[in-house]
């Protein structure tokens, strides 16, 4: 029980100050998210922030019934953007019911497609997306103060990024003209060329199956992913360093802006990458098998590391209403009741989850949306935390370097920091990066580890491929392991999404889905008030965000709360509406297009 | 998808199939889970061309879908065929053959993602490993489950493979055109025909 | 060349097809005229593997050719075999169906131009109408002319698609023997065996 | 008869002046091109050049008896750079002989590929190799002067290509690191794909046939091909201006710059692009349809456009012996006495060439090269004249612009100029070029030229894509029309290679070939003294040629005389051997690694 974030009373400053903005809605994708924020002008702060979807799905609905086979093709659907990590999640979870453990080969394959999945969305978020955020005529327009620093102030890594000033960065972030705006945007086609080889399809891959995968290994098939990998790898030793001058900046030019989007650090990571060595799929094992995934799963509570173990990461999750349109399952049907340890699993975990649509008004003192409030039960407080996963990538990191297990070559955990190695390109020596444990869980250490991640998914790459080659070197070129549907079985899967934790959740009987529940990264991050009042993650994150714009209200384009909201990767923002309290429209515009006409609507 | 409790249908379930825009432009289905990017720009330039008066009306098969993409099967245009024709199926996953036997419903889904790849002529479906689950068809995905069997056409046609290439062929245009139909729950009518019962779960 | 008055032969005619560098690499051919940029490339690469022991002796077949390049056929990786499978063949150039009646040499032909595209994915030979010559074989370019002229055995095995799978296979593999193999002149020896006679013209 | 350049007898320098200096070979692609020559150093010019080819292959020979259905499947192996020319020009000349006339469609299509053969093979001979001769590393070797103004001097166009000085564009063509130099080198890829939409593959094509193509259109076929020409058309926008600025600077630097690889106005273009609507491929209409063409065939001489005839063009070549290693064929076999219009065909004409190799060794005074000498027979004047290509681009300008026929809306030519019409694209307002005749056949005007022509074939490429697509949208999808063999017959065909004039000339009898003779352009720029002693282009040219180059005997490069030899585009030059006359090796160099480690060899 207990509201884990400082409880925060709506302040009620003077009414005239206190302007209602909304964001309706925040992305493009389904999921409709829309942030409601009520802006004190006179402190320069947010007041108030409800999160809310209009959209309803029905996922868990219609899986009933269905052939357990077929759930990694159907769930790979729930996004259009992250698609295949639904797909790849949902593979882990139908191996450990059907008892099936894939060949090495087809887990290199499938770590190499994740591998090339996270390069490319976190680069084309990252520099086409949030980028825009921090472009020049961004900021000229919300900081014009900033920007006047910008240009006078040289960029400390210029000799391996080529931007003179901070200023030369930000407009080379413009969207549609600005060099490396143009440049990610080329890279990214490459990356998802990657990702087709081994997956076949981007977003919704082919090639996926329980047991293994389709895909033909050969020399070729790694030799056209492989010279690709090591553009990307010449890419980043330039993307890392322009990122860490254009973030540090920011810290400097703008004192305090170290409170923008700053929440208390409550992160998970649910693992990436299986490691085909220890990795046989069994619910038994899953302890150690979960530890030897290339990225740590972990839960972080205020800096520490309170477990690595997917066992415990798996039975504490639970699922709470509150504030979402459903009826309550508290006395519906239990359809586990223990794990395959004996652990008892709560009626509100995935497993035990029932899904009863109740359609109904937005009611921002009842209920206001159809995300369901994921938390994870710490059993050492009691306390039902709402996890972020801070857009991915800072989760992982934070995970991976307090565990200390990576260690591959291209990458290291030091236990307080992940190196990475990146060797010699065509036209740039090798080099090391690392990333250091930062001090606050905020907007600009979520994008600045996003950037970190690009490069580690990169030597991951590496890595995976030299293993890869070595089992085609050795003849080991099986791809796919046969099984059968049990009549009654129950499986898990956890994975990363690119923007954070993902896990599916099936049970079998009558060698028919029973139930089935995906809880990927946006529930965990967009969710709402909760049955005890705690807020979730982007309503707590934008709460305690200080107003830097130098804009007032009638100018007002909410760039702080959108830095706020956007580290999270919201899935792809890109439609934003800002409307005034009264009803009136301010503005109206779409970021990817910023510098086009802005359109009303 | 038959459960749905949405109820959710395309754009020419709801404004009907003959519907037609003030210029008289037809709806223009271009189908994929998800769309094949080039088939979609591709689509999209000639409609401009169209608008600009430098093309004829767009032509659409029964589906509304652009004929020059949709004509014809995966099947046809899959580089995988030839193991097919020499009756040397693909028996587990991974395997370069035909993939027939293992659920791939190329020979009766229209589509040229296996001709044309996925990305710069990379990936696709059965050319690279994965089985056709007919996303391109209106009958998607309710009748191409459970996706992992043997699509029951193929099973008589790949074992047919001895009968003379003309009665494969009628054969196939049976199965074509089947998959070709919508599911019977897809309508603008307001009640709910896709099997969802709120209290059955 | 047959009536080649310079008598050419290629590096493995001239050296011996078994020759071996001093550490111990044989001779590698990277066949097609030309060759296929990426399949060149990528040998090239395996080699540079190869050489700081990332990688075990480069497969060759008894063409020295790379296998995984080379080990199966045009029609194998054709995307026009499902119209050759249903026998419904081009009759004229343009057409998108098999031509394998028109002289393509793709069943007894080792080559992945088709499954692999030219540049990026693009183009090809039979996949976009262009007739399998032959040119990755060393019967190349004799054994293949006059090009244009239905193949021997294919004319054989398209006329014969009727027949069990089985069958058919084990009659590409022996059309397939042959033209693998070198026309009599190609040797190291002195004497030209082209059948050119100077006086002759 | 009579030599038609200025005779120039050997000089006499003083023997310590006197320098032997030898490029050979100057190509990598077969013919090994070499050039020797001696090098006055006291009066800064070069005293004697001879051209050599020290290979020989036997096309002539072994294409006797074959199947004449075969003619471009084997022709087009006769070279590795333009093969589709050669392979283009043979169903010509197959048409011809065959009676079959392809339908429109196959045209636009065999149209399309030779138009993205232009931008293909122009844009990276140009960029990447004729570009290195003129990089600021070179230019800093050779004319130390020349590169210090260079760095002061504006660019009249940085507007439109983005480079402030000379200096600027200079670094950008340095080789491997030059911005321009790799832009360039990723357009060739784009172009290159373009070809292999209409072709099938490059650079021997599979889809070309006698009587049209085997290539379905459709429209994907042309979307792809044009999504990638209008990224060329707006690349164009940019590269035009650029070598404008850089040649007239080399006029302007270098006072007397003109002369470098200046010779006489002999210029002969076969013309390209067969227009559908008039071209039948009979002899009988010749004329008509090779004025129909969309780059005029023409001879010019001295600036005047002596015609525009086809038939006359044909009639008047002659093949003639003098410096090269064959028996004469004057008493041999006649095969064609007269052509389809009952003119008489000379024994010299292709037609009636007979091949007799004879193996020598080389003697500059006698016989030294494998290259027979093309002449053109000049009725007016009796001369045999020496025709060069000038590299293609300034020969089919020439003929274009004084023909003053081809007007399709993109392409007009005015009688004295050729306008160039560009569309808008995406980030560049439309433009209109124009080429003016320019007042030298040198070094700098074929280069230029080649430019502008780069422009040429992208807008007669928007032409021919439009008519391909009304085609198409009429429903006229055919394109391919059956022929049969005759029992005997004649053909030729014309066309432009890449770099000048292609013809190739076939005799059947009892439905195989008798007789074949190609001729491509580097026979006719690089051959040797003629039985008249008329020297070829190249040698004339060279010969003609003062020394700019700073640096002396010691450190000598070459320069200016490899700027002359690399404007006639003589396939693709890449190995450069440099000896001094008493057979030591003063350096080596391969000019498309200049800037690597220079190797020895």
């Amino acid at each position: 029980m207990a509201t884990i974030t400082a409880s925060r009373a709506e302040e009620d400053a003077q009414k005239s100050q206190l302007v209602e903005m909304n964001w309706d809605p925040i992305t493009r994708i389904v999921g409709s998210l829309g942030i409601f924020t009520k802006i004190d002008f006179g402190k320069r702060k947010v007041a108030e922030c409800h999160s809310t979807s209009s959209i309803f799905r029905g996922y868990s609905i219609f899986m009933k019934g269905k052939d357990p086979r077929d759930a990694h093709f159907i769930t790979s659907r729930i996004c259009g953007i992250c698609g295949d990590n639904h797909a790849t999640c949902a593979t882990y979870a139908q191996n450990m019911a059907f008892g099936v453990r894939p060949p090495a080969m087809a887990e290199w394959i499938v770590n190499l497609g994740e591998a090339a999945e996270y390069m490319f969305d976190h680069n084309i978020f990252q520099d086409n997306l949030v980028g825009v955020d921090f472009c020049e005529k961004m900021v000229k327009e919300t900081n014009p103060g900033v920007w006047e620093k910008a240009e006078k102030t040289r960029a400390p890594h210029e000799e391996l990024h080529g931007y003179r000033t901070i200023g030369d960065i930000m407009k080379a972030l413009n969207p549609f003209t600005g060099a490396f705006y143009i440049e990610a945007l080329q890279v990214s086609r490459m990356t998802r060329e990657m990702f087709c080889l081994m997956e076949g399809r981007h977003v919704h891959p082919s090639t996926l199956y329980p047991g293994g995968v389709g895909t033909v290994p050969t020399v070729q098939l790694f030799t056209d992913y492989i010279v690709r990998l090591m553009k990307y790898v010449e890419f980043m030793k330039k993307v890392v360093p322009l990122h860490d001058d254009l973030f540090d900046f920011f810290y400097e030019a703008l004192p305090g802006y170290e409170e923008v989007g700053r929440r208390r650090i409550l992160l998970g990571c649910w693992g990436s990458f299986n490691n085909p060595d220890v990795c046989d799929y069994t619910y038994a094992k899953m302890t150690d098998w979960g530890r030897g995934m290339y990225v740590t799963p972990g839960v972080i509570v205020d800096g520490k590391l309170v477990t690595t173990d997917l066992v415990d990461i798996n039975l504490n999750i639970r699922i709470l209403l509150g504030s979402s349109y459903y009826d309550d399952w508290q006395n519906a049907q239990t359809f586990v009741q223990k794990d395959p340890l004996g652990n008892p699993v709560d009626q509100r975990h995935p497993w035990n989850q029932s899904t009863f649509p109740k359609p109904q008004k937005r009611d921002f003192k009842e209920k206001y949306t159809w995300v369901m409030s994921p938390r994870w039960y710490d059993k050492r407080t009691g306390d039902y935390l709402a996890l972020d996963t801070g857009g991915g990538p800072i989760a992982r990191f934070w995970a991976t370097a307090l565990a200390g297990i990576v260690d591959i070559g291209y990458i290291k955990a030091t236990g307080h920091s992940v190196k990475i190695y990146l060797p010699k390109t065509t036209s740039k020596p090798e080099v090391e990066f690392e990333w250091h444990i930062p001090k606050w869980s905020n907007a600009i250490e979520r994008d600045r580890a996003r950037t970190y991640f690009q490069a580690y998914a990169a030597a991951a790459a590496l890595y995976f491929a030299e293993q890869a080659l070595a089992e085609l070197h050795a003849g080991r070129t099986r791809t796919w392991n046969d099984f059968k549907v049990p009549e009654e079985a129950i499986g898990c899967g956890f994975h990363e999404a690119v923007r954070g934790v993902l896990s599916h959740h099936v049970v079998i009987r009558d060698h028919k889905i029973a139930n089935y529940h995906p809880y990927p990264p946006t529930p965990w991050n967009a969710n709402p008030r909760d049955c005890y009042g705690t807020p979730g993650p982007y309503e707590d994150a934008v709460q305690n965000t200080p107003i830097f714009e130098e804009n007032g209200p009638d100018k007002f384009k909410g760039i702080d709360i959108m830095r706020a909201v956007r580290s999270f990767d919201p899935c792809l923002p890109c439609g934003v509406h800002m409307y005034l309290g009264n009803g009136k429209v301010l503005e109206t515009h779409h970021s990817p297009m910023f510098g086009a006409v802005p359109q009303a609507g | 998808m038959e459960g749905n409790p949405t109820g959710c249908v395309g754009l020419a379930d709801y404004l009907g199939w003959d519907w037609k825009s003030k210029a008289g432009l037809p709806i223009v289905n271009v189908p994929g889970c998800p769309v094949q990017p080039d088939n979609f720009m591709e689509t999209v330039l000639y409609l401009l061309y169209q608008v600009a008066g430098l093309a004829p009306m767009i032509p659409l098969d029964a589906q509304l879908r652009p004929t020059w993409l949709f004509g014809s099967t995966v099947h046809d245009g899959c580089d995988r065929a030839g193991s097919y024709e020499q009756g040397d199926f693909a028996t587990r996953y991974g395997s370069p053959k035909c993939i027939v036997k293992l659920g791939c419903w190329g020979p009766v889904v229209n589509c040229n993602v296996p001709k044309r790849g996925w990305m710069a002529g990379i990936g696709g479906c059965p050319n690279v490993g994965g089985i056709c689950i007919g996303c391109t068809m209106p009958g998607f995905p309710d009748k191409f489950m459970p996706f992992m069997d043997e699509p029951p056409g193929a099973k008589l046609s790949s074992s047919a493979i001895g009968i003379y290439g003309q009665a494969i062929r009628a054969l196939r245009s049976m199965t074509n055109a089947t998959v070709n139909k919508e599911p019977k729950w897809r309508h603008s009518r307001a009640e709910l025909t896709t099997g969802y019962h709120s209290n059955s779960y």
